[in-house]
């Protein structure tokens, strides 16, 4: 057997353990430092990449952000025209205006919205909780949900069961999210009146105090309880529309995952030792199938956040998602670059939570 | 007259995030024309790393590798040097060394093209390593092990080496096919004059068809000696562990003899004689001193 | 008696593979498993464990004294696996678990089958790694199997199966993924538990040398059906079967 | 919504006090400010109704007349250059400091010479307070329409001394943007108690309105909701207000809900190219005619639903000056394959150009473009649709180059003069390729009635020049759409307003 | 490979005939349709009955006719898509897996960039910044699609480049091209063609989100993502959003249940490679 990993970045699965190494040998430098001061090079880098990328992209729009941002009169009016753009800083030469933003970045500063007024960062202030919240909940059930029938799918191979599920999960990756999304909003909101509208909490209720920007935290944080289960009620059917389709992968996944560990030497070996089944699937089986659906869930997370795109604005959700979708066709450059720079730094973090996830999981990385 | 020369070879591995892995630590071996030369060694001590030198997959760190007369250069994009296309190899793993989506036909007469040979037709070459003519219009996967490795040394010996390698070319098939196939290479590569170098870590098989014996540890050759010579009257300690600990099928019960310890990592070799941490003879110089010296790198066997 | 296997078939799907094995192991001696491969040697020991593949379908008896093996409800089969009857698999980078410290691939079962607290298993399992001749065995218990050579991974994966002190070892190729030198240890090793804990020890090889090295008795199998049975020095010596010669004759010796 | 500024002590728990009453508004957002100074959105008009006072204002939904407000009278000078107004006393702001003739002169100088989108209201205007109570507006040229001009919201009376100590300078320097859109700084019967320009928006009453007619709910919840979601929502009770549903959406709306359609002032208009290098087809004059012939304007009214009506003119109907509702054309498809065929151009072959996501009063442009496209198919114009979203297309509308441009125009301020920007050589005229000089006639009437007085002068005036328009002109105007509005059963009082859309002050309940 | 067997999965088999069956739709659309999908001579919003079964929109067209043509521009356009991110992402993968060094760097690192990014919020800035059109909007799913592939590519050339038979072509003399070519590609086709299966779904996914936000098809042509968006703004007349979104999700999983079947009969290593990205 060949012991290269075919996948190239992808991260090693049980199956293919790294070639191991002679007896063991403890680390000599700290590996740890300089994984983090890679990783975080590399992420800068990114970041950058990611500014580069939008400015220029925006900038090939051949629109005019003036045009979105000025009334019907005020276009016809150079005077307000030339102030406008002078006061978001247009009328400098591109490249100019592309190193004043960095710069701007550099100092925590990312520039004035054009379509709301207000500093990008506050405006992401708000939205990323919001939609980090969403996301957040989606991942939650779709991970919970997701390796709950992947095991019991794999477990009851061939069966009734695992027929069920395979449907039920290819379904869920079939589903167009922004479809599903209306249904539900029909269906449950309109039609059965079980779930509460759009938004984040019900209207006229004040937001809880700002801790993390999440409500439904915040709320249980300051103890509003009935604060809370509006939130809770806002929050759930998004997720759930959002995690249907991640929850559909992530059962696949943790199918063929559980399956393959348990064609695993080490399972049949433990099943040798006479060990009880429930141990074996918890302490043997889940252990290594859980690698690979870490990385998928973190992989999946992305998705997800492009999810909330199409899911966000059926319901009046006022996330990234939302405020990307504005700001990109409205041509807010600073803000696109904003949202660009944050989701960017998101996926990092659960890079990075992957990562550490998986030096707890195994040993090896944790490590090497 | 010496067709492959390897002097104080060394090759490194680097993998991001590990350490260097010195794999052939300063290697010398010859191989001339018409012999056949067995290099053997545990499983780790860099056989491999040092035949895909040979054949310029792998690039030294530093000594010289000469083939008749041209130095051997790394493989790049381009074409290998043509003077380099004496040397071929059959490898290990009979399942990944035939392209399973072409015919047994072509993947010969890529061989034939390479010497140039436009009479001898693929079926010809099938015939010369014991296969049925017909087998040529197949694909590989209708084969078993055993004929896919005479397959893979059809397409080696079309290109007419000077130099044939086998990186364990037998260790993956059924014991009864193992000595079959080697004496087949053996037979094929001699008969054609031609050098090999044959790798493995089954101490009886290269016994069988080796003309001198190469014992490898640990990145360096510890002994080298006329087959006979070294099966009869090891001389290097760690050769004399390795050849007692094979059993021999004789039914009469007797338990090899055990080598405590296990090869030590190639990236942290320990000093002095790499040997010396098991070996039973162990003196004060081979914790300090490296025995830079042949055809046995023995403190014992230091040349006068 | 230790164990009985007779009459033994095994399909898998619509193929039988086992076509009624018979073997016989008692206590202190090795009993060598050898054959081409395919023949069903590992199949044989996966079916006294009750750990053939899926769907697989058997027939015969597998007696352990009094019981069979093949009818036991499950429950009673988990308490004889690991407890009774312990195996070793052939590659020891893959049979144990790369997650878990070497400690607790050890205790976690003879917690389970000898009802140890976690302080008794730890030092039952420190002993036992000793006992393979695991160097430091205080300290190697902490570590996770990527630490160990091939050669000490699999005397652990030896311990592990003589924790709770079984009586019959299956022991699948323990050596063939190990270089000679490190596998004389490790027969040497199999040898002496043999010996010293009267254990049956049923040694699957396709290493006649091997065979011919601890074997007591030897068996020979082809296509799913013992051919050739009896002690070490007659089969190897003095084939009856003409696979039996046929297998001796196709290895690199002397007379060549 | 998290910068509620700490204006207030955090709640014991974030619901409601028992007995409160919350009127919530959905609507789709068209806002980015709640500084009266730069407002100029349709949403925002509604916050900065709401927040801040105008000089004058109009009663009810009538637009005719402004009537005080702020000013206790007001008087404009025969030549119509001077407008006086008197200020009332003992108002105040929600602060409780007296509204002056200070903050008033502040006020709408900042608006004009920070040259934010409003500005152009008082271009050319000199304010100038003559003693505490009185104010004069001095216009370069007579400005019949300046009365109407003031009660837009934009020209809000802000507390000037909170707002200096904000930032605000009264110039392009001004920074009290971001102050005034945590905090409002008006007299108005509400004051802003969170501000988010894409989510909602929350009022609270202001406790010390000095006004006859107190605020009748403590707090007003406007979000930003798609137009369809509105529909749900106001169903449902969710929400008590919804502002934007089209035809469709209201058609199936539940009995139990109020339903006020009234013709919207904005304008959906049509126009053909008038310059030669963009289009050789659409500068044809007779193509606008076959255009204007070909369309069926009783099936795009189907399309916008009831309460829609045709627009004769490009002036709404409920302005001075719009022309009769029954002088609109009617589809003649004869006439219009004669007039293509008179044109010259045989299978012409043109490029629509359209706002894609726009939707105006909940009607979306995408269904009207292709009703237009198949209606023109008849005539035998091919029209390829290129709809693109608002950024882009606003930027080849505004600089002339659209082959055929589908738009609209909402009034600035219910005054005739408005219109006279879709003249040649002025700002929609421009955008329709129609550079000045191309109707000398039509130009030199535009001149005149800006400067005409009078009433019914004026509306003389503005009639002769739609009719003008209409008769050779690049526009095509389609239809008013109706402001479909929805309420909830307990929400009374509530008028529709064609500049501030609704006055949340009006709306009370049952 | 065994793909016989594969096919005679219950699934696989289903999977097949939907899939078939809108291929033919596709094609047959003329013929099939009861109306001329541009056609808006029928009453507005009407429930759906018969003359019309699946009702009609804002417009009076026939939705049924619609969704029928639907198929020819989707599906179309969807596997010129999916080809378009083999060529180009394969290609690409190939060369950085093969020839490794700088040449991988620089294009993973650049499809590094292009992923980190949601893939909606990147093809709706391009597809903004191209004008909305499909093939525009082809192209920027193209641009966000075609990382993927070149990982995939990539990781299964690095696992092939290292095979006996690759090494033993290079020693006989072929050039890194002819190697790539002879014994590289055609060991790693097979799997990229499952995961393009796969891929189908997702990428007319992603396409008619696109339309769904008004950044790709133009109307009026009958692209079901904006059909459904059309429908939105008529949520009471649940014909008009419902059968297009049904027409999405049957195709989206007819594909899916194809390429997953397929997925299960390869063998498990390139099954992992490819499973990596089922996203
Ligand atoms: N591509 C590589 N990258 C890093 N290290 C390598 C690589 N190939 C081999 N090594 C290391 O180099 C050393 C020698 O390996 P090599 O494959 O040459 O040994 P070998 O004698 O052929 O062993 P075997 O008998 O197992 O084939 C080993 O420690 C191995 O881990
Ligand atoms: N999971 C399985 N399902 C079906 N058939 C199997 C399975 N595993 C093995 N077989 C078949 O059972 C037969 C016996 O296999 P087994 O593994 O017992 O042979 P073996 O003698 O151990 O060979 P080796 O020396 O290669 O280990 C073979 O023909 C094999 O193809
Ligand atoms: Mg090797
Ligand atoms: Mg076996
Ligand atoms: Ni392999």
């Amino acid at each position: 057997m060949s012991s290269k990993d075919p996948s190239g970045p992808v991260k090693d699965s049980p199956a293919a353990p790294p070639k191991p190494g002679r007896p063991g040998r403890g680390g000599r430098r700290h590996p740890l430092a300089r994984f983090l001061f890679r990783r975080v090079v590399t992420a800068l880098l990114l970041a950058l990449g990611i500014t580069l990328v939008t400015f220029v992209l925006t900038n090939l729009v051949p629109g005019d952000p003036v045009a979105a941002n000025l009334g019907q009169r005020a276009l016809g009016d150079p005077a307000i025209v030339a102030q406008w753009r002078a006061e978001h800083g247009l009328d400098k030469p591109l490249p100019q205006q592309y190193l004043l933003h960095l710069q701007g970045v550099l100092q925590g500063d990312f520039g004035m919205s054009q379509q709301s007024h207000r500093p990008v960062a506050d405006d992401l202030a708000e939205a990323v909780p919001a939609t980090l919240e969403l996301a957040g909940t989606a991942i939650l059930i779709s991970v919970v949900l997701g390796v709950a029938f992947g095991v019991v799918a794999a477990l009851r191979r061939d069966r009734l069961s695992d027929h069920v599920l395979r449907v039920v999960s290819l379904v869920g990756i079939s589903v167009p999210t922004f479809w599903l999304a209306l249904i539900a909003f029909y269906v449950f909101f309109y039609r059965l009146q079980i779930t509460p509208g759009s938004g984040r909490i019900d209207p006229g209720m004040s937001p809880p105090p700002t801790v993390t920007g999440l409500y439904t935290v915040d709320a249980a944080l300051a103890g509003q309880w009935d604060v809370f289960s509006s939130a809770l009620g806002h929050l759930l059917t998004p997720a759930l529309v959002l995690a249907l389709y991640t929850i559909g992968l992530l059962t696949r996944f943790t199918r063929s995952a559980v399956l393959e560990v348990l064609g695993q030497d080490y399972v049949r070996a433990a099943r040798a030792k006479g060990l009880p089944p429930r141990v074996i699937l918890f302490r043997y089986v889940l252990r290594s199938a859980l690698v690979p659906v870490i990385t998928v869930a973190g992989l999946a997370f992305g998705s997800l956040l492009s999810g909330t795109v199409l899911v966000e604005a059926i319901f009046a959700w006022p996330g990234v998602g939302q405020y990307a979708y504005k700001s990109a066709t409205s041509l807010d450059l600073p803000a696109v670059m904003g949202v660009g720079l944050v989701v960017g730094c998101v996926y990092l973090v659960i890079n990075l939570i992957v990562d550490v996830l998986y030096g707890i999981i195994d040993p090896r990385v944790r490590m090497s | 007259m010496t067709l492959l020369s390897v002097d104080d070879l060394v090759v490194e591995h680097r993998t991001p995030g590990r350490p260097l892995v010195r794999a052939v630590a300063g290697a010398s071996l010859t191989v001339a024309a018409g012999e056949v030369v067995g290099l053997v060694g545990e499983s780790g001590c860099g056989k491999s790393t040092l035949a895909r030198a040979v054949c310029g997959l792998n690039p030294a760190a530093s000594g010289t590798i000469t083939f008749d007369g041209h130095p051997v250069t790394p493989l790049g994009l381009r074409r290998r040097n043509r003077a380099l296309a004496g040397i071929q190899m059959v490898f290990q793993d009979p399942y990944a060394s035939l392209n399973p989506r072409r015919r047994v036909s072509a993947q010969i007469a890529d061989g034939l093209r390479t010497a140039g040979d436009t009479t001898t037709r693929p079926a010809d070459m099938l015939e010369r390593v014991g296969l049925p003519r017909d087998f040529a219009d197949r694909h590989p996967h209708e084969f078993s092990g055993g004929q896919r490795q005479r397959i893979a040394i059809a397409r080696a010996l079309a290109a007419r080496p000077s130099l044939l390698i086998g990186d364990e070319p037998i260790s993956a098939l059924d014991a009864s096919a193992q000595a079959q196939v080697a004496r087949l290479m053996r037979d094929l590569a001699v008969s054609s004059g031609a050098g090999l170098l044959f790798i493995s870590h089954d101490l009886s098989v290269v016994r069988l068809i080796a003309d001198r014996i190469a014992v490898m540890y640990l990145g360096k050759i510890v002994e080298i000696g006329r087959t006979a010579e070294v099966w009869d009257d090891p001389r290097h300690p760690y050769t004399r562990a390795l050849l007692g600990a094979i059993p021999a099928p004789d039914g009469a019960g007797v338990l090899p003899a055990e080598l405590p310890g296990d090869v030590p990592d190639p990236a942290d070799p320990p000093s002095g004689c790499r040997f010396h941490p098991r070996c039973p003879l162990v003196m004060d110089v081979c914790r300090e001193r490296e025995p830079a010296f042949g055809p046995v790198a023995c403190w014992l066997h230091e040349p006068a | 008696m230790t164990l009985t296997i007779s009459a033994l078939k095994v399909s898998v799907g619509d193929k039988e593979i086992l076509h009624g094995v018979d073997l016989e192991l008692q206590a202190g001696r090795v009993h060598g498993l050898a054959g081409e491969s395919g023949s069903g040697k590992t199949m044989t020991g996966l079916a006294v464990l009750g750990l053939l593949p899926h769907g697989a379908r058997t027939s015969g008896r597998i007696a352990l004294g009094d019981r069979d093996l093949l009818t036991l409800p499950a429950k009673e089969l988990n308490a004889v696996r690991g407890g009774e009857v312990a195996m070793v698999f052939q590659d020891p980078a893959t049979s144990l678990h790369p997650m878990l410290s070497v400690g607790r691939q050890l205790t976690e079962h003879m917690r389970h089958h000898l009802g140890l607290d976690r302080k008794q298993a730890r030092a039952r399992a420190v002993e036992l790694l000793g006992q393979v001749r695991i160097p430091g065995p205080e300290t190697a218990i902490d570590r996770y199997p990527h630490q160990f050579s091939g050669g000490m991974r699999q005397r652990i994966a030896i311990a592990i199966a003589l924790a709770c002190s079984p009586k019959v070892l299956i022991a699948d190729e323990p050596t063939t993924a190990l270089d000679v030198t490190v596998q004389a240890g490790i027969l040497r090793l199999l040898r002496g538990l043999c010996d010293d804990l009267g254990l049956a020890v049923l040694l699957v090889t396709h290493d006649l040398g091997v065979m011919s090295a601890v074997a007591d008795e030897v068996s020979v199998m082809k296509d799913g059906l013992v051919v050739e049975t009896g002690p070490r020095g007659k089969v190897l010596r003095d084939p009856a079967h003409p696979y039996t010669r046929a297998l001796l004759d196709s290895l690199p010796g002397e007379t060549s | 919504a998290c910068s509620s500024g700490g204006s207030s002590p955090a709640p014991q728990s974030g619901g409601a006090p028992a007995g409160a009453k919350t009127l919530v508004i959905d609507t789709s957002f068209d806002l980015k400010t709640a500084d009266p100074g730069r407002t100029y959105e349709p949403t925002g008009l509604i916050i900065g109704k709401a927040t801040y006072e105008t000089l004058l204002t109009f009663e009810g939904s009538n637009v005719t007349k402004p009537v005080p407000a702020l000013a206790e009278s007001f008087e404009l000078s025969k030549d119509g250059k001077t407008l006086t107004l008197k200020l009332r006393q003992g108002v105040t702001f929600a602060d409780g400091s007296p509204v002056t003739a200070d903050d008033v002169v502040f006020s709408l100088n900042r608006v004009r010479d920070m040259k934010g989108t409003p500005s152009f209201l008082l271009d050319g205007v000199q304010v100038e307070k003559t003693d505490d109570t009185t104010i004069t507006l001095t216009s370069e040229k007579a400005n019949p329409a300046l009365p109407y001009i003031l009660p837009n919201p934009a020209l809000g009376i802000l507390n000037s001394k909170v707002a200096k100590e904000n930032g605000a300078t009264a110039d392009t320097g001004d920074k009290a943007e971001q102050y005034l859109n945590s905090t409002s700084a008006g007299s108005g019967p509400y004051t802003i108690e969170s501000f988010n320009v894409s989510s909602q928006v929350v009022l609270k009453a202001n406790a010390k309105y000095w006004g006859q007619q107190k605020p009748v709910y403590d707090k007003v919840v406007i979000r930003n909701v798609e137009a369809a979601t509105q529909k749900l929502n106001v169903s449902r009770g969710d929400s008590q207000v919804a502002l934007n549903l089209s035809g469709d959406q209201v058609s199936g709306i539940p009995g139990t809900l109020q339903v006020k359609k009234t013709p919207s002032a904005n304008v959906i208009f049509l126009f053909a190219n008038q310059d030669p290098s963009i289009s050789k087809v659409t500068s044809n004059p007779k193509f606008a005619e076959a255009v204007r012939k070909g369309i069926d304007y009783a099936g795009l009214l189907e399309l916008a639903g009831d309460g829609s009506v045709q627009a004769p003119g490009v002036i709404p109907s409920m302005l001075l000056g719009a022309l009769p509702p029954d002088s609109g054309i009617t589809r003649d498809l004869e006439g219009a394959k004669a007039a293509l065929r008179e044109s010259g151009v045989t299978n012409p072959t043109v490029k629509l150009e359209y706002p894609s996501e726009l939707t105006v009063n909940g009607l979306s442009f995408q269904p009207l473009a292709e009703r237009i496209q198949a209606n023109l198919k008849e005539v035998g114009i091919t029209v390829e649709l290129a709809p693109a979203p608002v950024a882009t297309a606003l930027d080849n509308y505004r600089n002339g180059k659209e082959e055929m441009g589908l738009w609209y125009w909402g009034p600035d301020y219910p005054d005739p003069s408005d219109y006279l920007a879709f003249l040649p050589g002025k700002l929609v005229g421009l955008r329709a390729g129609w550079k000045a000089g191309s109707d000398r006639a039509l130009e030199a009437a535009g001149d005149k009635a800006a400067l005409t007085l009078g009433d019914e002068a004026r509306r003389q005036a503005y009639v002769d020049i739609q009719n003008k328009l209409n008769a050779s002109g690049p526009f095509v105007t389609l239809i008013q759409p109706s402001q479909n509005i929805v309420t909830a059963p307990s929400v009374t009082g509530l008028e529709f307003h064609p500049v501030w859309t609704v006055d949340v002050a009006d709306l009370g309940v049952k | 490979m065994k793909l016989p067997k594969a096919w005679r999965q219950p699934l696989a088999i289903v999977g097949g005939v939907v899939a078939l069956a809108w291929l033919v739709i596709a094609l047959a659309a003329p013929w099939l349709a009861p109306h001329d999908p541009l056609a808006q001579d029928l009453p507005r919003l009407a429930a759906p009955g018969p003359g019309h079964w699946m009702g009609t929109d804002q417009l009076g067209r026939d939705v049924l006719s619609r969704v029928l043509y639907g198929a020819r521009v989707s599906i179309p356009l969807t596997l010129l898509l999916v080809t378009l991110s083999v060529l180009v992402g394969g290609l690409l993968g190939a060369c950085a897996g093969y020839f490794g060094k700088w040449v991988d760097e620089t294009i993973m690192r650049f499809a590094d960039l292009v992923f980190a990014f949601p893939t909606v919020i990147l093809a709706m800035v391009v597809a903004a910044a191209l004008g909305a059109s499909l093939t525009n909007a082809v192209l920027a799913v193209l641009v966000v699609a075609w990382p993927a592939y070149a990982r995939v590519t990539r990781g299964l050339v690095l696992g092939v480049r290292e095979r006996e038979f690759v090494v033993a072509g290079r020693l006989l003399g072929f050039s890194a091209w002819r190697s790539l070519r002879v014994d590289v590609l055609p060991n790693v086709t097979g799997p990229i063609l499952v995961l393009a299966t796969l891929d189908i779904g997702t990428a007319l996914l992603l396409l008619s989100g696109l339309s769904f936000l008004g950044l790709g098809a133009k109307p009026p042509s009958p692209e079901w993502g904006a059909m459904v968006a059309s429908g939105v703004e008529v949520f009471d007349s649940w014909w008009v959003a419902a059968f297009p979104g049904l027409a999405i999700l049957t195709v989206v999983l007819a594909f899916n249940f194809l390429g997953d079947t397929l997925r299960d009969a390869l063998d498990p290593r390139t099954a992992r490679a490819i499973k990596e990205r089922a996203l």
